[in-house]
């Protein structure tokens, strides 16, 4: 892993402890548990029989070729697609029963694969709706936008480059951007568990470069669920990788040993 | 009344003219309007668009929407008695100007038409409405403005109003008479009622079953349903009449639903011929959407026929075609919203004056010997005398006259025993 | 209600009824199957629908006066040729229609539906102006008239078995030219990647005006069809527009095999309801159910469970 | 020129101050002076149904939520307050020659000798006050809360509500005995002993009317300008996403759907004070239909727009149909295609690109426009 020092600190809640390569992927309390997971369409099983466990503090990478599933997974996990058997355990509760906001409000957040924001408000006003006040309704008409919410949100701008666009349209902004502005709607919710679907395609090399960056200082003080095809970008970042392919799990384990799996080399070279 | 050689308004105007011929010496020693009106002052004490040539009225359908289709004959018939009564030299030696707005068959805007009309306008009466809603949405304000409304459909009854002359038929006029004649001489005993979903088919059918199973010795309703507006599919229903076997088909189905109704019954093989079917909502107006073929040998309760063989009518219906075209057809309603401008005119002519309270206490008692339907006069409630006809629907599109009640049949909005 | 009848009066009766869902059912299929082209394939929310069904009707009217006056030898064959001028002058107005008004919302589904309701208003009018505010009623060729007395006790009507039979070959053309034809694959292809079909070489402007074109000219012919059972005025076609988007979103809107379950189902019910208890009550149950199951399954009933 | 690129600190900005007080000189003074007690009476129904408009903006432009069946909260507004009004005027001596006097006329005629036990609190004016709100809104919160718990949105939620529309429409005609059927409630006459027939009443209604309306006009304002206002726009562009920020879309949802059928109500129960009965062609899918059309013409995301573009098509309505009455229709649907195709933002959106620049040069830094001005784009799905 590439850490580099952590000079901003995200949030005075996350805990200062600097993540370590966790090497002991048996210890008792996972963050995230995926047993048996399924689901079929129409008898078509697009994740079959799943089993993960992602630890406190890890950054796991899912690759697999197309159709796998991986986001099928995501979908799953943040409760937009319901499993058919299965079960996601998360600090100890059952996602797979909760509804899509309780999963976020238990700590996980989502990042989709082409950017998804509000292009007719601001950036601003974009990570406002983020942050993590006033979320029933009563709550969204009381709300009020004081220091706390203004400072934390030209605290996180700043963190994805995006301090001096804040009254920008977000319409207006870059492809590369955009995706840094839906990093930073999931930063200021500050959850545990971050899921990112495929957080660099489309970006140029410099922006490549900027988010990588981007990342290795969000993630600290949490766990970080990444799906990405660029092999160079899963070698910067990933702790453990995770292969999927037709909705199984192939392969697991570090970068190294998964390149050197025999059955995943069959796998993409099969393509 | 095919004997009175005054009846129809051709002879009337005939006459009028021989009148003003004999008056036209005179005509060069006046002043134009003293001719034959009195003073403006004098017929019109509260400010009526009422001038020393001309009198304002109003006529107040729907051209669009829904009930246009129904609406458009009333129209004609106001014009064409406007018409006429303008070519014999007015009202109180005034022509009749009217003022048409459209209801849009939409009930606020018939009322605020109406309010149009008698506010703006100062209308000396209006000629209009055609649905139930649409007259109750506007008699407030006939009431509270002080206005005149001739009201030209045959209704449910349960309503009087000093504002208002009912030229057409309330219920009982148009129902007891024809179950009585069914009774008699179809022998029937058994009957099955039919109902679009509204006030007025209710109403009625509230009135038919009263008197079915109060007056009818040994009659019984079998069966009552209702549809919804525009309802296209009766075949349900029509099974359930075949299972039924009901000595009469009572049917109080309007607009396009009749369409359907009757097109259904003929496919599913009920043979109107053989099957008596009594109706009180279908005219010559309906049966052209109908098709002859569909409704022939049912046989139709009204006041009136377009067949009617009497003088009045016969110059009256060659008016009416003149005026709207050949292929145009006069129903019931057509008919008695041609009554409205003569019985208005009656009225005036014997009150002596345009004020609305003159004409509502003037009202009682005026006679229309010019009716195409006959001979009728107003009752002090304000709706008319009329007799009650059945006919039975031909090919053609028009009806055989069967039978008529002997004498005129006394209007009763409020009829005891039947609530 | 059934005391004092014999099992097989009775059994005659629920013959009939039977009969009579399935000539409602054809009536529902005729209407839906036009929108759920328009509708499932295109996602154009069409509240003229009516409109054009009506156009056919009056097509068909004035078919068969012109052969009363000029042709009355043929007229018992009239119907047919009044169902291909409805399908065409339907048909047309649809393409019309398509190239002024609907290609420019493809993006805007609900816009298409404010668009289309001011569409349906000036056709109402149109018709209102050209063809009279009265109903019309069109005369039909002897032959389809009356009924067939199958026993003693049961008939069917001969126009209900001709609607029913024009229900079957319209639906499986329908069929055939969606899942057989190139045109079908087209639609298919433009439904599921614009772009991705034009990039192939599908001319996608031609697949849409010819798609909206053959759904209105299906509504025409369900117009005709119409003409034999219902009435013909200028706002009639108002009364069918919510039954029918019922029917085509309760079968699932892409499916054809949704829609014509859907038909099927409703028309069955309301016909058994219309039977015991009042027509406006029956019509009444049947849409609060219809209701009630959309509200639990809001993909349709009949669609299969797909990955969003 | 965008009022959303400021954070805002107060409550309105001054341009929207400007374009409240420009309106409320027109509703308040300018109609009053010129027109007769006829035509303000007219006035004041077409402002009856810039309530509904406005509930429109907020649920349609704001929320994405394009109800077809308004029309059913108007009339329930209406109904409850014409309830109350019918009571009063169906005293024992108002109805002595029916059967059974003291209930009203249309009961009688259908043989109802009692009072039907919904209609008894309705003697109340307290209750018929709240009840004019909370019936309706709690309705729609059903209706709400069973489709869009369901996910049920866009195009499908507009054909359930229409249904509803026809449904309610069909139970209200049929049941005539408890409702007037499709006469309606009419002959409505007074309000406490207070003739609302007069012209005096009328007057007075018209400003209690434009009081009520401008205050839902604030009050839409402030809900527009919180956070949740700003949630309904983001909700209405990505749904999913507000969904994975943690927020309970369909609450938001009902929210405001039942928000726009109280103000709809509020519409519905002024309408019956001022026109003097409620029948339920005000129910039905053409009345709702219409009166998307409204908030089309104004401006689906422009709340003051809501209420010109109501005042501009009823008197094109009106003055159309009193001198062409065959082109009205022909007019209107005309309008409904040059809407949506040539204008997609009303007049806020022509107001927007060609009166703002220019008053903006005019005034130089006072010319922000008192319409928000937002682009248009289609709202999700």
């Amino acid at each position: 892993m590439n850490a580099q020092p952590t000079n901003t600190q995200p949030s005075h809640e996350i805990s200062p402890q600097r993540p370590g390569r966790v090497s002991d992927a048996m210890a008792p309390d996972f963050l995230l548990t995926v047993e048996g997971l399924t689901v079929s369409f129409d008898g078509f099983k697009a994740v079959n029989d799943l089993s993960f466990y992602v630890d406190p503090n890890e950054i796991r990478v899912i690759i697999g070729p197309n159709g796998a599933g991986k986001t099928t997974v995501l979908d799953l996990i943040c409760g937009r697609t319901r499993a058919t058997a299965g079960s996601i355990q998360f600090k100890g509760r059952e996602l797979t029963k909760m509804s899509e906001n309780g999963i976020v409000l238990a700590g996980v957040g989502r990042k989709f694969q082409t950017p998804s924001i509000y292009e007719d408000l601001t950036v601003f006003e974009n990570l406002e709706i983020s942050f993590p006040r006033g979320r029933s309704v009563f709550g969204a008409l009381t709300f009020r936008r004081d220091a706390e919410v203004r400072d934390r949100i030209e605290e996180v701008a700043h963190m994805i480059f995006l301090a001096d666009r804040l009254q920008t349209r977000a319409e207006f902004l870059s492809h590369g951007q955009k995706q840094w502005l839906e990093i930073g709607m999931l930063l200021i919710q500050d959850p545990e568990l971050l899921m990112l679907d495929e957080p660099v395609a489309g970006m140029s090399v410099a922006e490549r470069k900027k988010t990588a960056e981007l990342l290795n200082k969000i993630i600290v003080g949490r766990s970080v669920l990444v799906i990405e095809h660029d092999m160079k970008f899963v070698e910067d970042i990933a702790h453990r990788v995770t292969v999927l392919h037709q909705g199984k799990l192939l392969s697991e384990g570090s970068i190294a040993h998964v390149k050197s799996d025999p059955k995943v080399i069959e796998v993409y070279l099969g393509h | 009344m095919p004997k009175d050689p005054t009846s129809g308004p051709v002879d009337q105007t005939r006459r009028r003219l021989l009148m003003g011929a004999a008056a036209l010496p005179l005509a060069g020693l006046l002043p134009k309007s003293v001719l034959a009106a009195p003073a403006t002052a004098a017929v019109n004490t509260t400010g009526l668009a009422v001038t020393d040539t001309e009198v304002t009225v109003g006529i107040l359908h729907s051209v669009t929407g829904t009930m246009a289709i129904s609406e458009t004959g009333s129209v004609q018939a106001e014009k064409l008695a406007i018409e006429q009564i303008n070519a014999m030299g007015g009202v109180l030696g005034r022509k009749i100007k009217f003022i048409q707005e459209d209801g849009a068959s939409d009930w606020p805007t018939f009322a605020e038409k109406a309010k149009k009309l008698l506010v703006n306008d100062k209308c000396a009466s209006v000629f209009g409405c055609w649905t139930s809603a649409s007259r109750k949405a506007v008699l407030p304000v006939f009431e509270q403005y002080n206005g005149m409304l001739y009201y030209p459909t045959f209704y449910e009854g349960l309503e009087q109003s000093k504002n208002v002359i009912y030229t057409g038929q309330e219920a009982t006029q148009q129902i007891i008479a024809g179950l009585d004649w069914v009774n008699k001489t179809k022998n029937a005993k058994t009957f099955y009622l039919l109902g679009s979903d509204y006030i007025w088919p209710r109403t009625s059918n509230k009135i038919a079953r009263k008197h079915i199973e109060k007056y009818l010795k040994g009659c019984k309703v079998v069966g009552e349903e209702y549809f919804p507006l525009g309802h296209t599919q009766f075949n349900s229903v029509i099974n359930k009449i075949k299972l039924t076997k009901p000595d009469v088909i009572y049917a109080i189905i309007v607009g396009g639903s009749n369409v359907a109704f009757y097109k259904q019954l003929k496919a599913a093989g009920i043979d109107l011929s053989k099957q008596t079917l009594l109706t009180i909502s279908v005219t010559e107006d309906e049966i052209d959407g109908i098709g002859g073929e569909n409704i022939a040998g049912a046989f139709a309760c009204m006041k009136y026929f377009q067949s009617l063989d009497n003088a009045n009518n016969k110059a009256f219906v060659a008016a009416f075609k003149k005026m709207w075209g050949d292929k145009t057809v006069i129903g019931d309603v057509t008919q008695a919203a041609y009554l409205g401008p003569w019985l208005w005119k009656a009225t005036v002519e014997k009150a002596g004056s345009f004020d609305i309270d003159k004409v509502a206490a003037a009202s009682p008692d005026v006679e229309f010997k010019g009716a195409p339907e006959g001979y009728v006069k107003i009752h002090p409630n304000h709706h008319l005398w009329s007799k009650t006809r059945v006919g039975k629907a031909k090919l053609d599109g028009q009806f055989e006259l069967i039978y008529e009640t002997a004498d005129l049949v006394e209007p009763d909005p409020f009829p005891k025993g039947y609530q | 209600m059934f005391d004092s009848y014999s099992i097989s009066e009775l059994g005659s009766i629920f013959v009939m009824q039977g009969f009579a869902g399935l000539i409602l059912f054809s009536v529902y299929l005729l209407m839906a199957l036009g929108l759920a082209i328009i509708f499932g394939q295109m996602g154009v929310i069409n509240m003229a629908h009516g409109e054009f069904m009506i156009l056919g009707a009056y097509v068909t009217y004035f078919t068969s006066q012109a052969f009363q006056h000029f042709l009355p030898a043929l007229f018992p064959a009239y119907f047919f040729v009044a169902m291909a001028l409805a399908f065409v002058a339907s048909g047309t107005l649809g393409m019309i229609v398509e190239w002024g008004l609907i290609r420019h919302l493809y993006k805007r589904p609900l816009d298409t539906l404010l668009a289309t309701w001011g569409l349906s208003l000036i056709l109402q009018q149109v018709y209102r102006s050209v063809f009279g505010p009265r109903e019309v009623g069109v005369e039909l060729p002897a032959w389809m008239m009356g009924s067939l007395k199958l026993t003693d006790t049961i008939e069917v009507q001969i126009n209900g078995l001709f609607v029913m039979t024009l229900t079957v070959i319209i639906t499986a053309v329908v069929a055939v030219m969606m899942f057989r034809s190139r045109w079908g694959m087209q639609v298919r292809a433009v439904v599921l990647n614009r772009m991705m079909a034009s990039a192939v070489g599908i001319n996608t402007e031609r697949v849409d005006r010819l798609t909206f074109g053959i759904g209105c000219g299906i509504a025409g012919v369900a117009g005709s069809a119409f003409t034999m059972i219902g009435s013909t005025g200028p706002t009639a076609g108002q009364l069918y527009i919510v039954d029918t988007f019922l029917v085509v979103v309760f079968g699932g809107a892409q499916s054809l095999i949704g829609t014509i379950l859907s038909a099927l189902s409703i028309s069955q019910t309301q016909s058994t309801l219309e039977f015991f208890l009042s027509g406006s009550i029956a019509k009444v149950i049947t849409l609060l159910g219809v209701v009630g199951i959309l509200m639990l399954r809001p993909q349709g009933l009949f669609t299969l469970k797909v990955r969003r | 020129m965008n009022p959303e690129t400021t954070p805002r600190t107060g409550f309105l900005t001054r341009s929207q101050l400007v374009g409240i007080a420009l309106l409320a000189l027109l509703i308040v003074v300018l109609l009053p002076l010129t027109l007769d007690i006829f035509r303000l009476n007219l006035v004041g129904k077409y402002l009856t149904y810039a309530f509904v408009a406005i509930g429109l903006v907020m649920c349609w432009g704001y929320g994405g939520i394009l109800s077809l069946g308004q029309g059913i909260f108007f009339g329930l507004g209406g109904y409850c307050m014409a309830m109350f009004l019918k009571l009063e005027a169906s005293s024992v001596e108002n109805t002595k020659i029916q059967s059974t006097p003291g209930i009203p006329d249309f009961m009688d005629w259908n043989q109802l000798t009692a009072l039907p036990w919904f209609w008894k609190p309705f003697a109340s004016f307290p209750f018929t006050l709240v009840a004019v709100i909370l019936v309706p809104t709690l309705f729609a919160f059903i209706i709400g809360t069973a489709m869009f718990r369901r996910r049920v949105g866009g195009v499908y939620f507009g054909i359930i509500t229409q249904a509803i529309a026809a449904i309610l429409t069909i139970l209200i005609i049929g049941q005539q005995g408890y409702t007037g059927g499709i006469n309606g409630i009419t002959d409505l006459r007074t309000l406490h002993g207070w003739d609302i027939r007069t012209d005096h009443a009328k007057f007075i209604l018209y400003f209690v009317n434009a009081a009520l309306l401008f205050g839902v006009i604030g009050l839409c304002f402030l809900v527009r300008q919180s956070k949740l206002g700003r949630i309904l726009v983001a909700m209405r562009d990505k749904e999913d996403r507000v969904r994975f920020s943690g927020y309970d879309v369909a609450s938001f949802k009902i929210f405001v759907f039942a928000f726009a059928a109280a103000l709809s109500a509020i519409g519905g129960a002024m309408f019956t004070l001022q026109v003097g009965f409620m029948s339920p062609s005000f129910v039905g899918i053409v009345p709702s239909v219409e009166m998307v059309i409204y908030t089309a013409v104004g401006g689906r995301l422009s709340i003051l727009g809501a209420v010109y573009g109501t005042l501009l098509v009823n008197f094109a309505k009106t003055t159309f149909s009193e001198s062409f009455p065959e082109l009205w229709l022909l007019g209107l649907g005309g309008l409904f295609i040059a809407v949506v195709l040539a204008f997609p933002a009303g007049l806020a959106g022509i107001y927007d690109s060609h009166i703002a620049p220019r008053l903006a040069k005019w005034f130089s830094r006072k010319g922000r426009t008192p319409t928000p001005a937002m682009p248009v784009s289609t709202p999700a799905e």
